[in-house]
């Protein structure tokens, strides 16, 4: 009846920061952060320590799209280190032991990580367990899955192709897996901000019976986020497998922490509905940068615990005194 | 009368660059009953929200009993006898009533709850108000007009001197409404200060001795008597003249849409329900609260799984599993609870239009100025006070209710379903609400209508179903349709 | 009292650490060989889930403890917890102060990281930068290695060290990313000394990453079998093999002499073998 | 007038299990684990093996009791392991470096865990810090104070009656910190359930924009909340050096995962607002009982983390199982 009038018009678009939504806070913390260590140390402000710190962030980055997703529809994964350690083992063992080309091992991670996901997203929709036991659940099990692959040994010695993906710099800047995870964080902010099934995760997030009753399918939402969370979650393995040229069950402990600060430093709220890609990624810099940062002024691993805490409480809530000031 | 216990002089309040309230000032006496009327988005709420401590104003001076007044918080103001019943639900729903009435004041015995005292209280007030629910229920699964009352029993468990209710009855029947105005008659004649917040003009009438009109955050109007007549009162609200609140109605083409027979829900909440909707045909669907009309058109939305019977659209029956099934088939529906079903209020109101739509932009890109442009068009249409970049929890209560009609209303539906359209709606909006459930029906839409406001199922449907404890107890038309003979078999 | 060991009580530290898991191998192997059960737990690094561990291996009866204690410093209470049930403890690679076990296998670690520091020193020429990735800090091994180095540094005057930082769980990432960030801040360094070979790994990683114009030396310590292999191809320079193989043997032969009521000395220091590229070869094919 | 509405009259209500709210099912889970253990092995029903399971979960118990304070307002609390690490090396350097008296020591680590969690409690308050990332930062702020402490070095040696409290089984049961562990269950149990502040968590939980309407000070419970949290932590603390008779700043890591799975595990929702201490009470013996019943079983240690995994999703489960038969 009403017909639908798409046409690209109306007020001029928003002023580019307010596209960040809640992360303008962490923005203004992240380029503070730069400004401050640039005159702090000068090995900081440089080409190369720019691509060490996006070498170093690419694990993180891609698994924090993954759990930008999760939390978007108002869940958790802390199931992504262990799944990262499986698809690592998984890899490793159908390329060292079994004997097959690393690309079929490649795929069979992947797939390993898929059924990861798949499981922990029929326990949270089908069975109804909060995701954050199903996952804490997953989070053990495939740890011990990823262990007995081989016993808790480490796999080594891949093709030389396989690392180089990790260390070749294409015209002298980036490495495949850098390329690769800038890749899936374009596709990703693309896909949630402008694909039907992005928004998507929106409203399941901001009210599940809601888009229920908009006709969104909540649970094949739900299932689907989980398994590319997981999916992510394995790549971030294989990338990681390049980088270490060798794959050991204990990868990945304790990330899952560290991606849900990325995310909701980002901005992304817990709660569900609201964030995005952008925050994130100013997440995982921020982290990124606290890291690469403390290391070169050659802070002692101590006081970098407590450095880390003050500057992500002032990266967060820089945010609030700026919208108190608002 | 004397003194005022409380007055307010000049309140403003701004959010942003939006004036909400502009220089207001009103009198509230003891042992009186004021209304608070105006359009949606008018202020009503803001101003209630000033005087019970929740909102600050940005302007202006209250008094409470000569002394001035600034409540910081709720508690001041609960404190100092001021006592406000949200319009939104302010319950917890897994506590149980009992907690609920008494929040934040349990009765203590010993340093400790006391628990019998506390529900044995509880119980007295929900027995005022003719709700025999045991106060050791969990909230949580409790009837929106159930849950209205509590909130009720809430405030009546305070000692008030002054009373806020803010549209205690959008969620409430008859009965209902009818047990609380002898509380709010029985406060009267205690001395306390009432001020009652409605769209229902038929109520006004009946309660109130005084009334106070505002339009866009502007006192306009005080009428001092009750008695004035309705149509001078809604002029006053909107500004302008209201020619007829409910259009003609179409004839029905006679070729039957939705054909539902016997159908049944599991936990038997409705049984054995058959009827039939013609293209064009507005059916109304009434009853006393509890009687199972949520259930039934949840059901046949897709919504609730049913146990037997069939649903069929155009002569096809249907498989419904998911509200998304019946979407596609073009059912749709509008829930009775917005806030909870009908409304996600942390986003923008243009993204809440699209959610329903998402498939009609198929596989092209959704750019933020499409989702505005969309939602622009059905606000506009729709005449939601609001912009579409405005957050659903900035706006009035009615202008939530239009979004949530709106959202819908920009597909091409063949069943439309409204759950109670016009709760918290504004008389001159409910107009609009009519006209369209008119116009939808002169297209050829199949309408279904529930509504627990009965000059509204017999002012908008060709033929009204009543449902009587989960059974289908008649269906009268249009010509043999009254109060009587609704309640007749309503009672049943 | 001369009794047998039918069953015996493996308290891991940390399964994930593949220095542990070799013991635990061989602990099990050898016990296979002996016909002794072999109950083992896994304490994942952490102190208090091994005393609980100790507790449940006690409710089973076991008749010998061997005892790989977890956190950054042995605790006393497992070995009290065995003493008052009188089952004899061997305690291996840490030892606690006030409670030692009835033996202690462990390597000499001062001197074996001297040795390893040696070797890189003369490698490189006795001159240079040097950076070191120590383990986590405040640890027994962190503490014993660096011990080791500093001895070993102080015959040669012209090294100089420019940055050294700390591991937080010993692992190849983390190796990587502070050998990364050193490159960075000193871009001339010469000599590296990982504490352990996954941080070695992980330090070998990242120089060749960075690409240096430079020679890289680099040292580890344990003999990984992931290590070892890469040793053989030139990753990185030398480590010091510690023998696990024989570690394990060794807990379970005086666990049996223990309970047989043999003596056996308190203390018993194994040397970690300097490994390079020259003798890798044989320690692949057998772990001491 | 209006009739009686039978649907909503409710079930007989009183039924003894219904008091557990939502832990009916965990309960049952813990049940047959039991029954099974039992069965599986000799070792597990017997007193002496009961008692051990108490002194296993006494740490984990206590800190559990705060979590679910903390879980009922809808809060998170990341900082207990490191808070507990804190209060642990505060104590051990108050008595054994300082010199002071072991008593003023507990004393000194109390105060030091209700200043952390004053700072966790003021920061989501007043400056409107997710409790995600303000735990966050408190956790590695906490641990790094920890560690500077004594730079990472453990302190061993405290007084003989110190460590007696955790083995001195009086009347050959309770040893003092198990007996501390009841206490503080019991007491909280009072609390949540017969005083009116206990009542407020409830409130705030379950919405605190209701709370407040009602005239309840939400900054005060949050506050509160936290601070309890963070000696309960920093008692857990005191226990634990009991237990080990030494401290060290690396304690309590990972911790947190721990008791917030006991706390969910036992029924109380992470979205606030429905739960209670009979329930953390199950959580806590499911993954007390597991832990012991493996090692018995001698159930190797990787196969022992899928395990866990699986049971862990069963108990929980099982609670939507029987929801949906009802
Ligand atoms: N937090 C807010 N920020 C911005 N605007 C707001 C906010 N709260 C309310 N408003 C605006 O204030 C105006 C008055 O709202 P209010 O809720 O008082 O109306 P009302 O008279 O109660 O309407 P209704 O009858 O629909 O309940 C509306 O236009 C609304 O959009
Ligand atoms: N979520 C729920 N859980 C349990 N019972 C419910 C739930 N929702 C409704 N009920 C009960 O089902 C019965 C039918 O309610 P329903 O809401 O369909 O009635 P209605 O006729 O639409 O009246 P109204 O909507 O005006 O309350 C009522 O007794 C109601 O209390
Ligand atoms: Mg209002
Ligand atoms: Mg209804």
């Amino acid at each position: 009846m009403v017909a639908i009038d798409i046409t690209e018009q109306g007020r001029p678009s928003g002023v580019w920061l307010r596209r960040l939504a809640g992360a303008t806070g962490p923005l203004l913390g992240l380029l503070a952060l730069c400004v401050f260590l640039s005159f702090a140390t000068d090995a900081f402000l440089s080409l190369r320590n720019g691509l060490n710190i996006l070498d170093q962030i690419t694990v993180l980055g891609i698994m924090a799209v993954g759990m930008t997703f999760v939390i978007l529809i108002g869940g958790i994964d802390l199931s992504v280190g262990s799944v990262l350690a499986l698809a690592m083992m998984v890899m490793g063992w159908t390329a060292n032991v079994a004997g097959m080309p690393l690309g079929v091992g490649i795929g069979v991670a992947l797939i390993a990580s898929a059924v990861s996901g798949l499981i922990v997203g029929l326990l949270v929709t089908i069975f109804r367990v909060p995701a954050f036991i199903a996952t804490l659940a997953m989070m053990s099990a495939a740890r011990g899955v990823a262990n007995m692959i081989t016993d808790g040994q480490q796999i080594v010695g891949f093709p030389d192709w396989f690392m180089m993906l990790a260390i070749d710099r294409h015209f002298g800047i980036l490495t495949a897996t850098v390329f690769l995870m800038l890749v899936v964080v374009l596709i990703a902010w693309l896909f949630l901000k402008f694909r039907s099934e992005g928004r998507m995760l929106y409203a399941v997030g901001g009210n599940p019976e809601v888009a229920r009753l908009a006709g969104i399918n909540v649970q094949l939402v739900t299932i689907g986020v989980y398994v590319i969370s997981a999916v992510l979650a394995g790549l971030a393995g294989i990338v990681l497998a390049a980088r270490l040229d060798s794959v050991q069950p204990s990868s990945g402990f304790g990330y899952e922490l560290d991606t849900i600060a990325a995310v909701v430093i980002g901005g992304t709220s817990l709660s569900g509905g609201a964030g995005g890609i952008g925050g994130t990624l100013i997440g995982v810099l921020i982290i990124g940068v606290l890291r690469n940062g403390l290391n070169l002024l050659n802070v002692s691993p101590f006081l970098q615990q407590v450095i880390i805490g003050i500057v992500i409480v002032l990266a967060v809530g820089a945010e609030t005194i700026r919208r108190r000031r608002a | 009368m004397t003194e005022p216990v409380l007055s307010l002089r000049g309140i403003s309040k701004r959010y942003g660059p939006l004036q909400v309230l502009k220089n207001v000032s009103l009198d509230v006496y003891a042992g009186e009953v004021v209304a608070l009327l105006g359009e949606n988005g008018a202020g009503k709420s803001t101003l209630s929200g000033i005087i019970a401590g929740s909102r600050a104003p940005s302007e202006g001076t209250m008094t409470w009993l000569g002394q001035p007044y600034a409540p910081a918080t709720p508690r001041e103001a609960i404190d100092k006898g001021v006592v406000l019943i949200h319009q939104e639900l302010q319950l917890l729903p897994e506590l149980s009533i009992a907690e609920n009435v008494f929040i934040g004041r349990w009765p203590m015995k010993n340093g400790v709850i006391d628990r019998a005292e506390m529900v044995r209280r509880a119980q007295e007030q929900l027995s005022r108000l003719n709700l025999h629910i045991p106060a050791t229920r969990k909230v949580a699964g409790l009837s929106t007009a159930n849950q209205q009352l509590i909130e009720i029993a809430k405030a009546l468990a305070l000692d008030a001197k002054l009373l806020i209710l803010d549209e205690p009855t959008a969620a409430l029947g008859g009965a209902e409404t009818e047990a609380l105005f002898n509380q709010v008659r029985k406060l009267r004649s205690e001395g306390v200060g009432i001020v009652y917040i409605s769209h229902r003009m038929e109520e006004i009438k009946q309660i109130t001795d005084r009334i106070v009109v505002l339009r866009d955050g502007v006192r306009v109007q005080e009428f001092a008597d009750s008695a004035t007549p309705v149509r001078t009162i809604v002029e006053s609200m909107v500004g302008r003249p209201l020619e007829r609140m409910f259009p003609p109605l179409p004839e029905p083409s006679g070729r039957p849409v939705l054909q539902v027979s016997g159908l049944t829900s599991p936990a038997r909440s409705f049984r054995d329900v058959s009827f039939e909707v013609q293209s064009g045909e507005i059916l109304g669907i009434a009853g006393l609260v509890g009687a199972g009309r949520t259930e039934l058109v949840r059901a046949i939305s897709g919504a609730d799984p049913i146990s037997s019977g069939t649903v069929k659209l155009n002569g096809e029956e249907l498989r419904l599993r998911s509200p998304a099934d019946a979407i596609a088939k073009g059912i749709v529906m509008v829930p009775e609870d917005r806030k909870d079903q009908g409304i996600v209020v942390t986003h923008r109101i243009s993204e809440n239009v699209v959610y329903p739509n998402l498939d009609m932009f198929g596989r092209r890109w959704i750019t933020a100025k499409m989702k505005r442009t969309f939602a622009e068009q059905a606000i506009s249409k729709f005449g939601v006070k609001g912009r579409a970049e405005q957050y659903a929890s900035d706006l009035s209560g009615g202008n939530q209710q239009k979004v949530v009609i709106a959202k819908w209303l920009m597909r091409d539906p063949k069943v439309v379903i409204l759950d109670e359209p016009t709760r918290g709606i504004d008389v001159g909006a409910r107009a609009g609400i009519y006209d369209i459930i008119v116009n939808l029906a002169k297209k050829g839409v199949a309408v279904i209508v529930v509504s627990s406001d009965l000059e509204e199922v017999l002012g908008v449907s060709n033929r009204i179903l009543v449902l009587a404890q989960g059974k289908q107890a008649g269906i009268l038309d249009r010509e043999e349709a009254n109060d009587v003979s609704v309640m007749e078999l309503a009672t049943i | 009292h001369a009794a047998e060991v039918k069953k015996l009580g493996l308290a891991v530290a940390n399964l994930q650490a593949n220095f542990f898991n070799q013991i635990k191998q061989a602990v099990e192997d050898e016990a296979k060989k002996r016909g002794i059960e072999v109950v083992t737990v896994d304490a994942k690094g952490d102190g208090p889930t091994q005393v609980n561990q100790v507790q449940d291996l006690l409710t089973q009866n076991v008749d010998a403890l061997i005892y790989i204690p977890a956190g950054a410093a042995a605790a006393t209470v497992p070995v009290k917890l065995a003493k008052s049930a009188g089952i004899p403890v061997v305690n291996v690679d840490r030892n606690a102060e006030g409670a030692p076990g009835d033996t202690f296998l462990a390597t000499d670690s001062v001197t074996s990281a001297k040795a390893v520091c040696d070797y890189i020193l003369k490698e490189a020429g006795g001159k240079g930068k040097m950076v070191i990735i120590h383990g986590q800090k405040g640890t027994t091994p962190e503490v014993d290695r660096s011990k080791g180095c500093a001895q070993s540094l102080k015959a040669y005057p012209d090294v100089k060290v420019v940055a050294e930082q700390y591991s937080n769980i010993w692992s190849q990432d983390e190796g990587f990313q502070i050998m990364q960030n050193m490159l960075q801040a000193n871009p001339d360094v010469s000599i590296v000394f990982a504490q352990a070979d996954a941080l070695a790994l992980g330090a070998a990683q990242a120089i060749k990453v960075a690409n240096p114009s430079q020679k890289i030396v680099v040292g580890g310590f344990d003999g990984d079998t992931a290590a070892l292999e890469a040793l053989s191809k030139g990753v990185f320079n030398v480590t010091a093999t510690q023998q696990t193989q024989k570690m394990g043997r060794d807990a379970v032969a005086n666990a049996v002499k223990l309970v047989a009521g043999e003596k056996v000395p308190p203390v018993q220091l194994m040397d970690a073998t300097l490994t390079t590229k020259e003798n890798v070869a044989g320690f692949i094919a057998n772990h001491p």
